[in-house]
Order: C-alpha cells, then structure tokens, then sequence
C-alpha cells in the first residue's frame, strides 16, 4: 500500500541505503520537521513504533541528515539539534552503564522510550487526521437539505457567535480608530530669510508702484508653502526693508491693497 | 395512527425542515409534551434505513443526510471544500485527540512551531476554538473542537473520534510518557525481534500503529 | 434491491439536496440512463405518503416538503435566532475588554453613536450590565458583562478573555497597528467608579428609555 503521508520517500530504498551505509534518496523538503523524518524512518523497521530499536533509528537518521548536508549544505537548524541529541543518545546507548548513574539525567533507556513514545504518538495523529480526511465529510460525501427558501427550523436559542468572534469584532473596531486618528501634515511656511532676499533681488525692478500680491510668489496649490504664508512672509520681509530704507509701501485706506516701491536712489545700489 | 407514528411524522417534519442537528431537548420543546421521542427516533432510523436519505446523530443532535453511498450523484452540490493543508489536518486531529490543548502541546506533538495560518485557519473555518486557559503558569490559552467540527465530519460526540479508545488504552493521549509504559531495552530490541503478532496484538496496533 | 428501488433512493437523495425543485428533465440528466424516472417519482410519492414529509409537484418540478397539516410545528420556529447584530457584537467586545466603561467611551472606539437598540439588545440578553457610576462630572453609568456573559463564551473568569498575545497567535493582528497597541486587562481595571445605589435604577430607565 502506497503511504498517504511521504510520498516523495522510498522506504525500501531508504532502508536498505541505511544498511548498506549508501546514499538515502531523501528530499528534505518532503518533511515538516526532524519528527516526521524520524517518524518515516521508523516505519522501515516494520515493528510496533514502542518496541522501535532507537539505537538503529538514530543511524538512520545521522546517515540522513549526513546525506542531506551532503547534498544540500544548508539544513534547518532543527535537524542538526536532533542530530546532536541522537549521537549523544546513542553513545549512552552503547557505552556501559556506570554504576551511579547521574541524578541530573534520565537513564538512557527512559530517552529512547521518551522519543519512542513521541513517534508513537505523532504516527497515531497522522492515521487519525487521515482517517478524518478520507471519513465521510459534509458537502463531500453526505450532505443536507439544500433548499434554502423553505422554512427553517433553528436550532435551540443560543446566541451566535465565539470568542474568536468577539476577538475579531474588539480587534477591528480598534484598527478602525487606530487609522481614524486625525493626522494633519505640519503647515510649510515660506521662511522670513528667503523672503527678505528674494524682496532685495527684485529691488531693481520695483521702481513702481506694484501690489503686495504681485511680489510675493504665487506658489503651487499642490505642495509647499501656501499662498498665505507667502504673501505674509513677503509682507514682514518688506517691512524690514522698510525700516532699513530700501523700500517703502503706502496703502491708501484699510483692507486696500498694499504697494511697494524701491526707494529712489536705493533701487540700484 | 399510533401516537408514536404520529411523533415520528412530527419529528420527521421538523429534522428536515431543520437548519442544523436537533437534539433531543430541542425536539422536546418542540413537541406536544410527553411525546415519546426516543421511541419515534429509532422508528424513523429503522424507516430510512437503507434509503437514499438517512437518520444521523451528529454534534449530539439528529439530522437528515444523504447517503454516503449516494455521493457520486452529488456533484452539483459539492462546493469545492476548501482544502486543509496537511500541517492544518494534523493540527486539528491533535487538537480533537488531545482537547483542551495549548498551542505548545501541540508543537511538542509535531516536533515543530506552528506556522502562522495553521491555527488561524482552524479557527477562522469554525472548526477549533478556543476553550479557556490553563492553570499553569502564564495560563495558557487552550483549544479544542467546536459543534461545527463533529457536524462536518458526521460525528455524534467527540467520543465517536477514529480509534479514540484504542488510543487513550495505549497511553497515547497523554502528553508524556506515562508511567507504565513499556520501555525497551534497547539492548534486546534489536533489529533481530519479532514484530507483534496478530494475535497479541490488540486492534489498535494493527489500526494505528502497523505499518501498512 | 430491484433497479427501480435504486433509483428511487437516487431521486430521493438529489431532491432532498437540491436548492430548488428538480424536473424531470433534471433528474434524467444526473441520474444514469435508463433510469425508469416516472416509475421511482411514483414509488417514492408512495412511501411518503401520509408521512411528515411529502413528495410535491410544484412549478414542474418536483420537491419534499413538509406536510401541510404540521404547520403548526413549523410556524413557531420561524423566529430569527438571536444572532447579535455587527453593532452589538462589536459593542460586547469592547464593554469586555474596556469595563468598566460608559456610553461615550464606548462610541469613542466605535466612531459612530452608539445606537439606542445595541445596548438595550445586550442589557436585555443579559450579556451586559450596568456596573456603575464614573467618578467624573455627570457621573455616567458604567458598563460592563455579566456571568451569563463568560458562560456564554466559556470563559471561567474575565482573567481568562483572551488578550493581546492570543489574538497575534490566532492571526488577528496585522502589521498596520500601531506599536504601541495595547489591550486592556478587564481584571485591572481601575476603581473610579461607584457601586449603583438603589434611586439608580429608575433614574436609568428614564435615561434609558428618554434618550436623545
């Protein structure tokens, strides 16, 4: 029977490569993770996983992971860790036991029976999700009334919705203010400096009379200082100037525009 | 007619007009009282029996569904169901296995992290929930299945779960090692042993356990 | 079973899920050919005879319903189920993770005025309670959920909600928050409030119910 699980793996193949010592034709990409390697591995034993000879599994798994190295020199961390921990395990395995074991770690044997139990128990997973997979499924293999116009019965009374439910509702409400905070872009304004010797370079052409809003720059309504930060930094710079003698403004009565002219003399200097 | 046919006409009419499973408290408070439902129940199982429409106790109520065998007819009512990636299929057989269950429980059963979007989607499909937290330290949240779960995969209870039993016999729902668990000598399993024989071996071994 | 007896189970399962009612126009195309159509309608109408569902012909089709005379059982269940509207779902959540809170707190995080029936709708499923006032000008009543609230949600205590850690795990958080997103803790809430006094309660209803 052809494996549900590993398809990209020939067990034959794999076991007798790990007796021969030879190459594994293994991808690893095929695996979610050092477990499920070792999960497949065990099942070339062909025995009940708890009575698995771990010391074997751990040379099949060092033959795979040196293969893999060998073939592809990247290898995900998590099987290297598992490397490690399975020739240290195997070395306690083979090495005589000493008469006072430490009291910090677990006999050897328990290790094994440990990650024996742990196949056993992923293996067990595996065959019950596939047998949820290929049992009868609502809308696959069975289905129910189909008629959505008739007159329904509801189920008891119970209020709808789960926690999940109620997580999603706080959560979108909380993005939703989070993005509804007003956040209003910091006016530019047009700086007094620039102003003040933009007005001295046009000095020479102010020999008239010419209206404030004719000076001061017109700007663009897409970006940069607006047209009334110019006009006012334009004002204060002509006020300065005023004040030096370069120029001198008049306005006929209030709210009338306000005219600038160089004064005589200074104009060319 | 009898008041039991006529109970069972009634509950007839309800289970197929029903939205969902019915248990056997919604059909109670549904019917004139002291119907008897149970009996009517079994008339109707036996009725449909064998028909292309049949009786099935689901999520601990009762509902109507076609034939499994009828499935080939069906294909215009198959909705493509969305298909559970194998980390997520696995994912939610542990979390049906081994509920309530934390999220780091069920990491040490696959032997990797779980990936962003397994979980979600368990949860987002209405399949998984979470059920409450630990009492552990730092109070883990757990999970387990929702009525949508054994709904969608023709489940009575969650005691109805492929090989439950057979698992929680061999210790394998426990999530460490269990104290009488047999452990190997590592120095007698060698490759020279005996697999199990059918006959010692209990079901589950040769269901769960056995290579195919 | 006799041929014509296979093909009755057939019609008996495409009508039972089809959406609407089948012709038999339908029923020769999805059923194999040479199906004696006429001959297993005519069995099927048979068998359901009498019962609590029955085979009808309606706009040339034909379709299961229930029988007329049980009606009654039906009419009953028309009721919507109590499922919460967007709004009050969205109110619940934030009186469970921001209670004790009040009425303009809770609009504050919705953006929108809370409207009259969202708060009444969760009061009256007794999902949510009035738990006092504010200490603030105006002294505006608190809110916040009850028992039949973490019942509902199988949460043993508020402590159990599910905070900022579980809802990143289950995928809920997207990378457009802000940093400095935080979920309040329910169970730490701080005591500004006053417990409700007894003149409370009618004094709410008239707010309540004269509301703007």
């Amino acid at each position: 029977m052809s494996n549900p699980f590993q398809p990209s793996l020939d067990f034959d193949a794999a076991a007798t490569a790990a007796e021969d010592g030879e190459a594994l034709i293994i991808d690893v990409d095929g695996y979610e993770g050092p477990l499920h390697v070792l999960l497949a591995l065990a099942r070339t034993q062909k025995v009940d996983l708890l009575k698995l000879s771990v010391l074997k599994l751990a040379e099949q798994y060092l033959a795979f992971v040196h293969e893999a190295r060998r073939r592809r020199f990247s290898l995900a961390a998590d099987y290297l860790v598992m490397a490690a921990w399975l020739a240290y395990l195997k070395s306690r395995l083979l090495l005589p036991k000493p008469d006072r074991p430490k009291a910090e770690e677990p006999p050897a044997e328990e290790m094994a029976a440990r990650l024996a139990f742990r196949l056993a128990k992923l293996e067990a997973m595996r065959v019950a999700s596939e047998a949820l997979r290929t049992g009868p499924q609502l809308g696959r293999e069975v289905f129910v009334r189909g008629d959505p116009e008739a007159i329904r019965v509801i189920p008891s009374g119970r209020i709808e919705g789960d926690l999940y439910a109620l997580m999603d509702a706080y959560i979108g409400q909380r993005r939703k203010e989070a993005s509804r905070h007003y956040q209003p872009a910091a006016p530019q304004a047009y700086p007094l400096e620039d102003a003040r010797d933009r007005l001295r370079r046009l000095l020479p052409d102010l020999e008239r009379w010419t209206p404030l809003a004719g000076v001061a720059p017109l700007g663009s309504p897409a970006a940069g200082p607006s047209r009334a930060s110019y006009v006012a930094s334009t004002l204060s710079a002509s006020l300065e100037l005023i004040k030096e003698g370069a120029l001198e403004a008049r306005q006929l009565e209030a709210f009338a525009d306000i005219y600038l002219r160089a004064r005589k003399g200074e104009a060319r200097a | 007619m009898t008041d039991r046919m006529e109970t069972a006409r009634e509950i007839e009419a309800l289970l197929f007009a029903a939205a969902g499973p019915l248990t056997d408290a919604d059909l109670a408070k549904r019917l004139p009282e002291g119907a008897d439902i149970a009996g009517a129940l079994g008339e109707l199982a036996e009725r449909y029996q064998g028909r292309g429409v049949v009786l099935a106790q689901v999520a601990g109520g009762w509902r109507f569904q076609t034939a499994e065998d009828l499935a080939w007819l069906m294909t215009e009512e198959r909705d493509e169901p969305r298909r559970l990636s194998k980390a997520a299929q696995e994912t939610l057989a542990i979390i049906a296995y081994h509920q309530p269950v934390t999220r780091a429980e069920i990491e040490a059963v696959r032997g990797v992290q779980a990936s962003r979007g397994t979980l979600d989607v368990l949860l987002e499909l209405g399949l998984v929930r979470m059920r409450g937290r630990r009492r552990t330290p730092g109070r883990p949240v757990t999970y387990g299945t929702t009525d949508a779960f054994l709904e969608h995969y023709g489940l009575a209870s969650l005691s109805d779960l492929p090989g439950l039993a057979e698992m929680k016999a061999a210790g394998l729902l426990s999530m460490d090692l269990p104290p009488d668990f047999a452990v190997p000598d590592p120095n007698l399993a060698q490759a020279d042993e005996d697999p199990l024989e059918a006959t010692d071996a209990p079901e589950f071994h040769v269901d769960f356990l056995a290579e195919e």
